[in-house]
């Protein structure tokens, strides 16, 4: 048998899990790219060090933005990967596909690049992995023919994403497709041109579980709540119950504020105390369900470490009622939007923005109130600002 | 060609049946490892059968999950925040028959409810230029030794794991309950003949997050204060000419107690578990085996519900570190800019 | 590291066409990447506008501008600038203007 | 004259009893408000009586105390570190008629269990240079109206008050139930006349906390960024000719929350409750008004053994706002240099 | 009747709390002093501000410290308090006193100062207020013929001060009086003569209910704690059941760490849970004590918020046990204070020191171990720093 | 303003004696003012050496040195550095060396 030229790679072939290294190697059947690929990653695997150059600007025309350039620091080994850009094009919202528009992706992707994917980036999009520079613009070209459209990268508005929401879930206090359907085509032109200080990000959940990570990976998060009283539907208690669930234990004791009452036979939550946690409903979702007043929670600030640690995004709406047009929400992200581009430094995030300036500016400028539910705490230094009317000028005499 | 068109319509790739009861869910219930049912207003029923993927998928491979979807879903499916496949079926006849064929195609179907889902992760060695780590290959291996728990739910809670191959964090790593975290361990050497021509100098300069870096805008060259670099890689980012990679040095530091969800506790950063281990492709098992042992412990120590973290704050970090045997360092103690919020202000600890 | 003439002088360019030594940026230089960049024939003036205010600006701070602040300064909408340079003010405008290559925010 | 001689050996001032039980007491009774008695291994037992002081007393006063300690207690008392007095009695026939003689000159006995105690307070207008209110005159005013507090024990839990005149926060201020913090609120306007003879430089740029002062080494002079400047009054502590006070805005916030006992919760920090009110002697209304409608609320719907701030932090400050009626605005919401850990990264929270 | 000189100060005469004005009052009669003081009092009440001049510098020979220097900025007015200075005298360890050397003290000062003193000090000393500069030494020398001296201040070792501790209390799980004074003793020319950064405060509490603020107010913190099992009697467990304590609600429910359980007879501790809060023992001091094994847990960094922001101690040393001589704790404070006075700016608290250079380069530098006791969590920022030796370093060739 | 005349120059200092005009400081100025600081006859080299030293520090710094520095740069101890100067170097030394009055730490 002829000795592989992988042999490093080879061993995490096969196994329980699905390996990314068999889809590379059926890829590398057709495709000389995916094969150099092969070759080139294991390489790094033998050396354990990466081989791709630094950074590279490509595109398509008359956008900015949703390539990544790449090229390889070992052409001469791998010329199939001197140039392997990445396109990024942008999901159905919600991560549905019929298979129709999936085979039309793999014919583009198999007549123009390598024949790799993820399905899908980190951010959402799908991720065509490898192509060549002169191929970047036909198989844009190819794309839109099939309804495509390139997603986010730079200095831009990303590709929004949302959880699955009403499609598929009994919990949704907010359309969280159609809301991250809607913000992806109002801003067509600051996704595909770059023009902002930084990296802006939208993630959208329907509720506070947050299946899309929104407060921890997207400068403005977008979750679901309620108002008013769970409704309690005491028959499904009891069957729960029946059926082995110990509520005492494993509901009420672990509400975080404590704010549930069982007697054995019926459940009563304090409502006024509940801080819509999920946690209850998570547990008996035909018992309990939220409550009747539906919107959404806005958070903003979340990111990375990069530069000054991560953040998790913040209160700053604590709620808001979300329907088509949404004009209420549009609005608030342009004046947000238009506040950062005018005062952030470049690679300055939103989040590291109020960080730097305090909140106070921040909800002047987009017109805000200051309110209790923006904060764990209020502050515990006493370095505290006023504002110009706070203080009684000198008479100038 | 028209530019600007955006993605396709959502609502054209929903299956009939989720249109009919698009928002109008009643409740569902987890009926199986990796199945699931959902129930609308209508009394109407949606199966689901999560599968696993390796995330990086060959056109053959996705048209083979194609041709599943059209036997079984009508040709609709979706996949999921962490990079699962979900088949999608209205018909419960069909449902047996998926999961034999799935089963036979050798699809782990499970990554629902108490179990471990897909690992979330990043480009590493395939296609990214700052990896201090590949990313796939590590996930592979690990998924490889864990997948027991995939294809069950008897953990306390779902585990949601994470990797990124660099601090950028191009993912979920931050709040994750068990991180991956690739780390570059060498202060990069600037290269001030190609600088001038390469980089901006203020940029460069501000990248450092502790201002290790100095640059001086006439020769337009910068220098590195050795003592105050942490090796983040920001700097390359922004500047090609401050190579940071370092096969000998590199490596994996692991991360754990993290969550987003809402549900009970709030949102919580991962905290440093293992500062250092490393890079031992193709099957990082010094990797392996530390996730392995903390989601071992976790799964005999935790109580019923507890995600990682919250289980870690109940019991104490003195207690993790003595229940997982991890050796507690000097590196475990932040010293970037908020680390006095992490100090311990109270006389409240355990002895171990 | 390739290489382009141009009038008899030799550019060292990086692969996406990026000048490596920028004190060897001239109009020349310019001009004739311009069709690589999408633009038709002769640079404009309007052409000329952006890419001596890119330059001013990058000698001036060391950094290239933010590009809503290119758009203001040289009061032209984003609309127009992609007409002026379809590829982009990162990668078109900055690559004639014989800026170093923008990096980081991909 | 011999120097360093330090302070008289504590030793010699302890009673009798104390010396035979020292480091041997067994368990300790509140009988009443204000008096408690200390049992022994030996089966001693020690009362004592505590009484409120102004703290700032004159040498007659003083000697009053020590008439009354050598009729009761064989010339034995002390202090505490809340600046009562403590009767220290080891004939149990002495106690009542001590409060009898304490009741008739007016001696406040209290302050024992869960009540108010003495509020710790610092110098003011008396005798510092940088006070932003007086001290001993708000504090008097105060304990006027909540004397009831003191000698009784009606409160969920102890209730430490604490007062500081300025930002240096002499005393427990920063981790008090409630506190009292006088605040400047007026730009320094440096008298660069002045600045060159009186003050070093770089130690008054490096005394601001927020980074709003420039100096200018060569002409030993600096400039103030208003922007920046919080009014903190540090650089007026390095540089006189920095001058801070504006009788037209100087003023009291007040702080709540904050304790130092590791009993249950972990010791905390005070948060800000009101961002300002003014300076009116010699009664200070509002501040009083203030305060006592934080105590009352706290009394009223705190549970038992609740210290203010675990109250709080039970029912949440959305609750604590609404509770109190104090107005919650932008100075609130911290925006000093580790602001973003107070922020709510969490959509739990209440709706008032 | 004659119209008062103080009428706004009148207002706080008398009343049910005793009063200062009262006080100042009486020594007004005796005192030109205490009356300008009065006077000069009266005027900032009606003025809204302070009337002293910026800072002073005096003391008595041989000391750095210890005076707090104070000029009148309208000496025409109130000509008695034109120089007003404050002595710091170090109290008794535990402010105990026997009436005699309290009588000494008013002796003493009704010769040199204004007669009006603070029983004590925020840091807690015995303040003499106010006197004139020609007074300082003869003060000084007369305080010293009665056995006392000054305390700190400037850039010195403070006053150290303690609980009372087993003088009259059965939680003490150290000698705080004794180790307060030892280290006072022992650091008499740190205290006298300033040569630290800044101030530098030690408080000792004998137990976790820490009634000196240590935590808070003391750069070392040394707080009581103790190893081993609370020892528990059950029958006055039971007595105090009887006597009406909820022990489920009161006791248990309070524990944070939840690790007792109370059966409605017996109460059981698992103490390996148990982080010693003292909350139980404090509800039942016949019932519950401390464990049997007695030591001190220390804790560095406490102070006010000027500059960096307020800091409460963190535990540096989890346990260590005192007794006379106190080596082990002395021969840390020197290495501390040391490593301190070496590496901080001027004006830099030793917590504000450890932040800006980072735990580990302290506790390298004071030899004590990494230990998970000494944070709240782990970091979460990955911006880890390696030490040299961690670092495989290239050959050179 | 209290002052002081010192062979017909005239002197502005503070309640504490600290010259309040820098640049007028001169060595008749330290002598004078040394009896005041419990020194007892002629400044000697010593002396001069530490007030030198601040002098130096001070100018070269725009601050007066931390006590401990200054011991160890001038290699004594602060026992003698009491003795030199009994009303200790905030007090003592820094104002016969002219400095600006120590504040802050007290
Ligand atoms: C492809 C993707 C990882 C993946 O394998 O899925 C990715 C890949 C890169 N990210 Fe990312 N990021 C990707 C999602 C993320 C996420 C997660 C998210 O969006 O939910 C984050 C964390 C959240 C956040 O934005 O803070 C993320 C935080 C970063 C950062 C740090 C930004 C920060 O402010 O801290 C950088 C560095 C930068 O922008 O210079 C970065 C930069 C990069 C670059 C462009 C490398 C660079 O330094 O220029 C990577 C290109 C890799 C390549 O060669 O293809 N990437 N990046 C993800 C985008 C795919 C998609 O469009 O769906
Ligand atoms: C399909 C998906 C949404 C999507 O749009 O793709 C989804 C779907 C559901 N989530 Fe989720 N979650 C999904 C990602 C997440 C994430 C995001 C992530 O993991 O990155 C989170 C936050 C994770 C975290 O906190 O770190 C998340 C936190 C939850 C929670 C809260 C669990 C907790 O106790 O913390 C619930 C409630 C529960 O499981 O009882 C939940 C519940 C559910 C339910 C039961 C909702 C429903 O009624 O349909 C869905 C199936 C449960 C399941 O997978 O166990 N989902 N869910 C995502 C599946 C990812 C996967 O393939 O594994
Ligand atoms: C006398 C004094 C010590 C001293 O050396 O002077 C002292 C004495 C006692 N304290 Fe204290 N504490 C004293 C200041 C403190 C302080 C410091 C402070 O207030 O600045 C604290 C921390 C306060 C805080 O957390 O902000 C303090 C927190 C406690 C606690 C914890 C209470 C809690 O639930 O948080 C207890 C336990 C208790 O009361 O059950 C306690 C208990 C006690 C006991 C019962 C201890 C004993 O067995 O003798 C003593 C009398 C109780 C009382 O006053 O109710 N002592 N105690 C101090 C009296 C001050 C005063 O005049 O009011
Ligand atoms: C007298 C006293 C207040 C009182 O009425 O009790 C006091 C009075 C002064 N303190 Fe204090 N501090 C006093 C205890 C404290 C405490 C409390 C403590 O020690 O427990 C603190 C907070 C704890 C701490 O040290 O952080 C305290 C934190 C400050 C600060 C801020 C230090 C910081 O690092 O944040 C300053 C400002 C400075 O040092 O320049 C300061 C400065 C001052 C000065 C010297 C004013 C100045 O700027 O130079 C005050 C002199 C007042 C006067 O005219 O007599 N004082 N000072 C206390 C000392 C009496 C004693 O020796 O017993
Ligand atoms: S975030 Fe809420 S609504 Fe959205 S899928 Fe998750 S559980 Fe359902
Ligand atoms: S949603 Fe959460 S907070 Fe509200 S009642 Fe349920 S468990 Fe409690
Ligand atoms: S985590 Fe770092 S190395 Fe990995 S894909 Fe993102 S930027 Fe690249
Ligand atoms: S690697 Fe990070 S810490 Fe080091 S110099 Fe570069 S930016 Fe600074
Ligand atoms: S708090 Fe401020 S004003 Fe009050 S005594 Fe302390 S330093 Fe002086
Ligand atoms: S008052 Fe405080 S904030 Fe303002 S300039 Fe002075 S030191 Fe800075
Ligand atoms: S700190 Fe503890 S030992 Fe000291 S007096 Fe308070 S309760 Fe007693
Ligand atoms: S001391 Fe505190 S933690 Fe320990 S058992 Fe008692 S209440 Fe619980």
């Amino acid at each position: 048998m002829a000795k592989s030229d992988t042999p490093l790679l080879d061993q995490l072939g096969g196994g329980k899990w699905p390996s990314f290294i068999d889809d590379m190697k059926q890829a590398a059947k057709k495709k000389p790219m995916a094969k150099d690929l092969l070759g080139q990653l294991e390489l790094s695997y033998k050396e354990k060090i990466g081989h791709w150059k630094h950074g590279g600007i490509v595109g398509v025309k008359g956008y900015g933005g949703g390539v990544i350039g790449r090229y390889s620091d070992c052409p001469e080994k791998f010329p199939n990967v001197q140039a392997f850009h990445t396109l990024r094009v942008n999901h159905p919202t919600g991560w549905f596909y019929k298979t129709e528009a999936l085979r039309n992706l793999c014919d583009v992707w198999d007549k123009h690049g390598s024949g790799l994917t993820n399905l899908h980036g980190s951010t959402g999009d799908i991720i065509l992995l490898g192509t060549t520079t002169d191929h970047l613009q036909e198989c844009f070209d190819d794309l839109s023919a099939k309804g495509f459209d390139l997603g986010g990268s730079g200095s831009a508005l990303r590709t929004p994403s949302a959880c699955v929401g009403p499609g598929r879930c009994e919990w949704a206090c907010i359309d969280s497709l159609d809301t991250c359907y809607n913000i992806t085509m109002s801003y067509q032109d600051e996704i595909h041109r770059p023009m902002f200080p930084y990296k802006f990000k939208i993630k959208v959940a329907a509720c506070p579980n947050d299946c899309v990570a929104s407060i921890a990976r997207s400068d403005l998060a977008i979750i679901g709540t309620w108002k008013g009283d769970i409704p309690i539907d005491q028959k499904e208690v009891a069957a729960y119950a029946a059926a082995g669930l110990d509520i005492q234990k494993e509901v009420c004791n672990l509400c975080p504020t404590r704010c549930m009452v069982y007697n054995g036979r019926e459940l009563k939550i304090y409502d006024e105390d509940c801080t819509r946690c999920m946690h209850c409903i998570n547990l008996m979702p035909k018992a309990l369900r939220p409550g009747p007043e539906k919107g959404a929670t806005l958070l903003i600030g979340g990111k990375a470490p990069i530069v000054e640690g991560a953040l998790l995004s913040w209160v700053i709406v604590p709620f808001m009622k979300l329907e088509p047009p949404y004009t209420e929400l549009k609005d608030l992200i342009m004046k947000i939007i238009d506040w950062w581009s005018e005062t952030a430094r470049s690679r300055e995030r939103i989040g590291e923005l109020i960080k730097r300036v305090g909140m106070r500016t921040f909800l002047r400028a987009v017109g805000l109130p200051a309110l209790p539910q923006m904060v764990k705490s209020p502050r515990t230094n006493p370095y505290v600002f006023f504002w110009p009317e706070d203080i009684k000028q000198k008479e100038v005499k | 060609m028209p530019t600007d068109i955006g993605p396709p319509d959502f609502k054209t790739m929903l299956p009939p049946m989720i249109q009919r009861n698009y928002g109008k869910w009643r409740y569902h219930e987890i009926l199986e490892p990796g199945l699931m049912v959902h129930v609308g207003e209508t009394g109407e029923a949606l199966y689901t059968v999560r599968a696993g993927s390796p995330r990086l998928l060959s056109t053959d491979h996705i048209r083979e999950i194609c041709d599943i979807a059209e036997k079984y879903c009508n040709g609709y499916l979706r996949f999921t925040s962490r990079n699962n496949i979900e088949f999608l079926i209205e018909d419960k006849a069909k449902v047996a028959p998926l999961l034999a064929e799935l089963k036979a195609k050798k699809y782990p179907v499970g990554g629902i409810g108490h179990a471990i889902s897909n690992i979330v992760h990043t480009q590493g060695w395939v296609h990214c230029h700052t990896p201090a780590t590949d990313a796939s290959g590590p996930v592979k291996a690990l998924m490889e030794e864990i997948y027991e728990y995939f294809v069950t739910m008897k953990l306390p809670n779902h585990v949601r794991i994470a990797l990124a191959c660099c601090l950028n964090m191009c993912g979920a790593v931050h709040c994750s309950d068990i991180a991956i975290l690739g780390i570059h361990r060498t202060v990069p050497k600037p290269d001030n003949t190609r600088i001038p021509n390469l980089c901006e100098i203020p940029t460069t300069v501000a990248s450092c997050p502790t201002g290790a870096i100095r640059g001086d805008s006439k020769t337009k060259t910068v220098s590195v204060n050795n003592d105050k670099c942490m090796y983040c890689g920001n700097c390359y980012t922004v500047c090609p000419a401050m190579p940071i990679a370092d096969a000998d040095n590199d490596g994996i530091s692991i991360w754990v107690g993290g969550k987003v969800s809402n549900a009970r506790s709030k949102p919580m950063f991962s905290k440093l578990a293992i500062p250092y281990l490393p890079n031992n492709p193709p099957l990082w098992p010094e990797t392996v085996a530390a996730v392995k042992n903390i989601i071992e412990v976790y799964a005999s120590n935790a109580r019923k519900h507890e995600r990682v973290g919250e289980w870690i704050e109940r019991v104490g970090w003195e207690r993790f570190f003595n229940l997982t045997g991890i050796p507690f360092t000097d590196k475990h103690i932040d010293d970037f800019d908020m680390a006095t919020e992490t100090f311990r202000s109270s006389t409240q600890f355990k002895w171990r | 590291m390739p290489q382009i003439e141009l009038a008899g002088k030799t550019y060292e360019v990086d692969e996406d066409g990026f000048l490596q030594e920028l004190d060897k940026w001239n109009k020349e230089f310019a001009q004739a990447y311009a069709k690589n960049e999408g633009i038709e024939g002769q640079l404009t003036e309007e052409h000329w506008k952006i890419i001596n205010y890119l330059r001013d600006y990058f000698q001036k701070f060391g950094i290239a501008p933010m590009i809503r602040k290119l758009v203001k300064d040289n009061g032209i909408d984003m609309k127009r600038l992609y007409e002026l340079f379809p590829t982009g003010p990162a990668k078109g405008a900055c690559k004639l203007a014989g800026l170093s290559k923008p990096t980081g925010c991909v």
